[in-house]
């Protein structure tokens, strides 16, 4: 059978087209701003990986002090551990050190039990 | 012995129907596209096997048919027809979707949404054809390219279409390869299909976290209809972009997107039952959805054109196709084409922004529709 | 004071029984079983956990029994009430399940269908002993040796009786190890066990893609009502072969059916609290179940050595055993009996097939009975 | 024309409200203070977002709100609304908390019962600012600072209020390194925070499998109501330390919580809506959030400082302050204000004890609650 | 209580066996068949095998393109990369192209990044 | 407005802590006498892992009959395999044999592959 296009669907069919191309040119706009203002940011960041750079041999201070007391704990000695190599991945270098704790504390043994075994 | 054959009653036996045979055949026809063919086998294999699933000829009552109330399909099914898979899976598709392509070349944008004319033009055809508004909205939403948009859509405006629709849409999905290339060629002179595009600086991190809260307010604070599927797709980007949450992106963009694209595609094959799916409807449907797929891959083109005549520096034409979303097909049929005049012009970094801005498009146009209609 | 005193009487104090300390014990004893022993830890320890949740001795009400309405426990455990757990393991069992062993020596199939004559006899007996006929089907099924099928077919048939089943199943299939190899012995000559089968070729990969596809329509085309479990097995094991859809079936045999096995074991645990499990049916049942295993493993026996008057190179009938599936276990079972008589003859590889087919044999059974009692 | 106008009523345009606008802020804030500094990101960021997909002004009617019964949003908020999103949270927490810090000292598990003294301090103090008794409850277990617990209890007595004592829980669990340390150096002496405590031997396997099963029957022999939180606490504890069920586990703390979480964060945050949230009960719900969490760090330490007059060897009382739970970064508190006496003293492993005993702590006090109030 | 077998009963115990040895050995002889076709198809798979060989030090298109696009624009040059050492798994080598694509140029950021940074 | 404490809530939020108290001292207690108990095991431990560090280089016995078989049908002889280094993580030793034989058996190709190709 036969259908037809009322006005209505028809106004439909074209505001919506419209309204696809405006909600898509809007961000485009905000997209294109926001480029703008990135360049200064980029800046930025590239002084920031500069410093991260320097940085990464470090590892994140949960760890090093959980290395720190393993250590101390078995040679009972009194020192303070300076500077580790990084051996985790970037990746989780970049959690937040609440549950990157959660991990290290929590999840693996090996840290913990290395350590206990000594005690 | 006649207890034998009683029993053989309740099965493929007792409920012989051509129909059925002939869905059983279309389904081990999409196992075969998707395994032999490589032709979206993640889309093709699951939903060929539904069909199987669904068209096993039985005596009703057994509860095990999808449509049999509390059976394991019907239960699993619901994820559809509440329409919570497709938004998982475009919570998983923003988790593993760079937008930096389209970020550091916003213009392109466009493109993305010209090929959403494809949409619009089947649903004023599909009105044309005899479907009632909802359906015919449910219909034109097949010229998205997109299968989770166009599942969610049905799911919300035309329940009783969904299998035509999903299918309709993952199958032209698959054939793009096949559909877009002449159309381009045919829109295009060789000359434009050489053009070549100048690399665009990369953004920073800072605005690809940016991009997915404020294109999530924009877009939402337009077309709210479009929440439930732009809501989880930039949920998702934002999670994979924070740096700080890519625990969750990254069992987003595995375990769960696999699970519920298992389900998803199991439930849409099973819910394509010869009684429901071989009907008129479902032809037009399929003709409506090659008209949409053509129409929109033009359209894309012919706006890239358009923006040549004022744009500066020239965009090739060929990428306009890849506005049509089908992630990442069609931006890699552009490379294609793009490749067999000039096998040194790299057009696929270019063809990723309209692709992937072509999916905010068809998101917004289902919301569209589903503000216009759903109340 | 009294406030602390009222306050003790909602829980074990106020709510002493001796049964729940009972159904405590047992569940420890799960609980010791599964680590101690290694006997499938991965059902015993959630179930026999799962007995320590539901059987704490509380005042109704709270909203924490695995029977109230609304409560988390009862929420998830819809899942085995619906019956859509054990279909999402058969698709993880399909997804890690290879059929090659049973592809290349076909003949062994039957092994797999005659171990299932424990399912039909254990239905006579229970009949016998006075259980109504769905609840005779479902204890029949513990004959099956398989799990999921067991709490399948009793979600359908005899939800009340669940518990008790599917612990009767489970158990018997961690205690396979101890029951079969006595019976294989009495059963086979030391000349039988010593029979040395030939490997047989391997299939190619066609047709281990061919099989789910065609094996389903089978199944499903006589017994309908195995569809919600011989759907999902078929379906896991064509993602697993297609070889284009590995990202899928990876995640359906790890997370989906890690998670499911977790929410299932410690439902069905839950669901045993003392005064549903500790009843003469229960215990009727848990011999119905011993001697349908016995009954299975002798049937898979005998029709292996029947088999060998007229085959030209024989079987050895120890694999027969393996008929009653309990995957892999019976297998190496029959492996460690048949290399006790001769170390260096490797009957696991042979033992496969009877094994995986017995998988299929009871999902069939289970739907022979479905398709005769449901509606 | 005003067809396109009357289109954008149904969105920001035609629903503007400040409530919205401020909600949409907050979220915003949430999402930077996850991101930007690293709070608890895996939670601020899922709220965050929440915060702004359940405050996009929208007209009603178009089943997107998660208020809307069978939306996308409404079907998955179920989770938080019956329960079992943090039920199934704390069963990855479980698989993924090492007990032994706190089984090598048992006396330290009283400063987690200590901190809890916080809940029913903020208890009374909701009673007198005019709350309802189970309203008062649920916003008492803020003190608790494990968002987990607080979404269930509140999701039981409290589901109105539910949104506003959520995120009052994250936020301050996310500002414990803010809150924590004055207060710990305003009652502590420097002498006292030098104390060294020696390193107590670990414990063994059979001890670490023991636990769960123990401590569970105990914990749910006295509060019933707490099953539903420790039943699935312990079990995934025993997933992880039976040692035979590692895969069970993995899934748990991984692929398990992760969906879960995402779900949780994103629903939490949704239901946030201004209407409902922006009201003068919020206000006093974040007043009162702000003192328990005082309250119980300050209850932590003076207790640890009561249990020093009896004690042989001395506790620290910095890692009174652990009790709190906000596992683990309570803990990690304790030890940088130790470390900040004296860099050597590695307060950590032992502020683990009284921070996972906090965790078992509230959930026995929502247990409590429950069973006094549900039915 | 004692309980009976109904005749009907008795049929369907029987008549279950008799289903299920049916279904198997249905099974059992498509299978045979199969195996029949299988031995021809053997033979080409051996072949498609051998010839899988050659190419398999090769990588799939997208890749290569990517890889070629990323040195062009490095170097600026006009050439053409002729042959790459696959470090891939060879089980991504089997994932459908579209599959591939969407891990590829969407999931990892390597790819792009090493790109972009030298634009 | 002003709300008020009646002496039940009063009684109620008194008895709550003290239950949280009594629920905590009673697992410290427990867990006191297991730390007893665990001295006497600890000792037991440590032989079974002294033991258990000699067993380590060879595999559980599932492996061992599915290498010697395939080694068998290869080279058709009839000896038995004595010792194998295992490969195998830790992790997957721990897991049951029967878990350990589905993924063996079933989910990996490798062995039976390599077995079956020279069948
Ligand atoms: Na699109
Ligand atoms: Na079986
Ligand atoms: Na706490």
């Amino acid at each position: 059978m036969k259908g037809t296009i009322t006005p209505e669907m028809g106004a439909l069919a074209v505001s919506g087209l419209v309204i696809v191309f405006c909600v898509l040119a809007l961000i485009a706009g905000v997209v294109a701003v926001f480029k703008r203002l990135d360049d200064h940011w980029q800046e930025q960041e590239r002084q920031n990986e500069a410093k991260a750079l320097d940085k990464a041999p470090t590892i994140d201070d949960t760890t090093l002090l959980l290395i720190t007391a393993a250590c101390a704990t078995v040679v009972a000695g009194r020192f303070k551990v300076r500077r580790i190599r990084r051996l985790l991945s970037p990746q989780t270098k970049r959690t937040p050190w609440s549950a990157q704790g959660r991990l290290i504390l929590q999840g693996s043994h090996t840290v913990q039990r290395s350590g206990k075994k000594k005690w | 012995m006649d207890v034998l054959w009683d029993f053989l009653q309740v099965g493929l036996v007792g409920n012989f129907s051509w129909g059925n045979m002939t869905m059983l055949a279309i389904g081990c026809i999409f196992i075969y596209l998707g395994i032999a063919k490589d032709y979206e086998p993640l889309l093709l294999v699951p939903i060929g096997f539904g069909m199987l699933v669904g068209n096993i000829p039985l005596s009703p009552g057994m509860n095990v048919g999808i449509y049999e109330t509390g059976s394991v399909l019907n239960v699993l099914y619901s994820g559809v027809t509440q329409g919570w898979y497709p938004s998982l899976i475009f919570l998983g598709i923003g988790a593993m979707t760079d937008f930096s392509a389209m970020l550091s070349n916003p213009r392109l944008i466009l493109l993305g949404a010209a090929a959403q004319a494809g949409i619009f033009l089947t649903f004023a055809g599909s009105l044309l054809l005899g479907f009632p508004e909802r359906e015919a909205a449910a219909i034109g939403i097949i010229g998205g390219a997109d299968g989770p948009t166009a599942i969610f859509l049905s799911s919300q405006l035309a329940p009783h279409l969904l299998g035509a629709i999903a299918v309709a849409a993952y199958s032209y999905m698959a054939l793009v390869p096949v559909i877009q290339p002449p159309i381009i060629k045919l829109l295009t002179s060789r000359k434009e299909r050489l053009i070549r595009m100048k690399p665009s600086r990369p953004v920073s991190k800072r605005v690809r976290i940016l991009f997915p809260v404020v294109a999530f307010i924009l877009c939402a604070g337009i077309a709210p209809g479009a929440i439930s599927l732009l809501g989880f797709l930039f949920f998702g980007n934002l999670l994979k972009e924070s740096g700080v949450t890519e625990r969750l992106a990254k069992t987003a963009r595995n375990a769960l997107i696999d699970i519920v694209t298992i389900l998803l595609g199991l439930c849409v094959g099973a819910s394509t039952d010869a009684s429901r799916f071989l009907t008129p409807a479902s032809l037009k449907i399929a003709l409506l959805g090659a008209v949409s797929f053509c129409v929109a891959t033009a359209a894309g083109v012919l706006f890239a054109k358009l923006m040549n005549v004022f744009a500066k520096d020239k965009i090739n034409p060929i990428i306009g196709a890849a506005g049509v979303s089908a992630v990442p097909d069609s931006a890699r049929v552009c490379q294609m084409v793009g490749a067999r005049e000039d096998p040194t012009n790299f057009l696929i970094m270019h063809a990723m922004a309209p692709n992937v801005a072509g999916v905010i498009g068809s998101a917004v146009a289902a919301g569209v529709f589903l503000s216009r209609f759903v109340f």
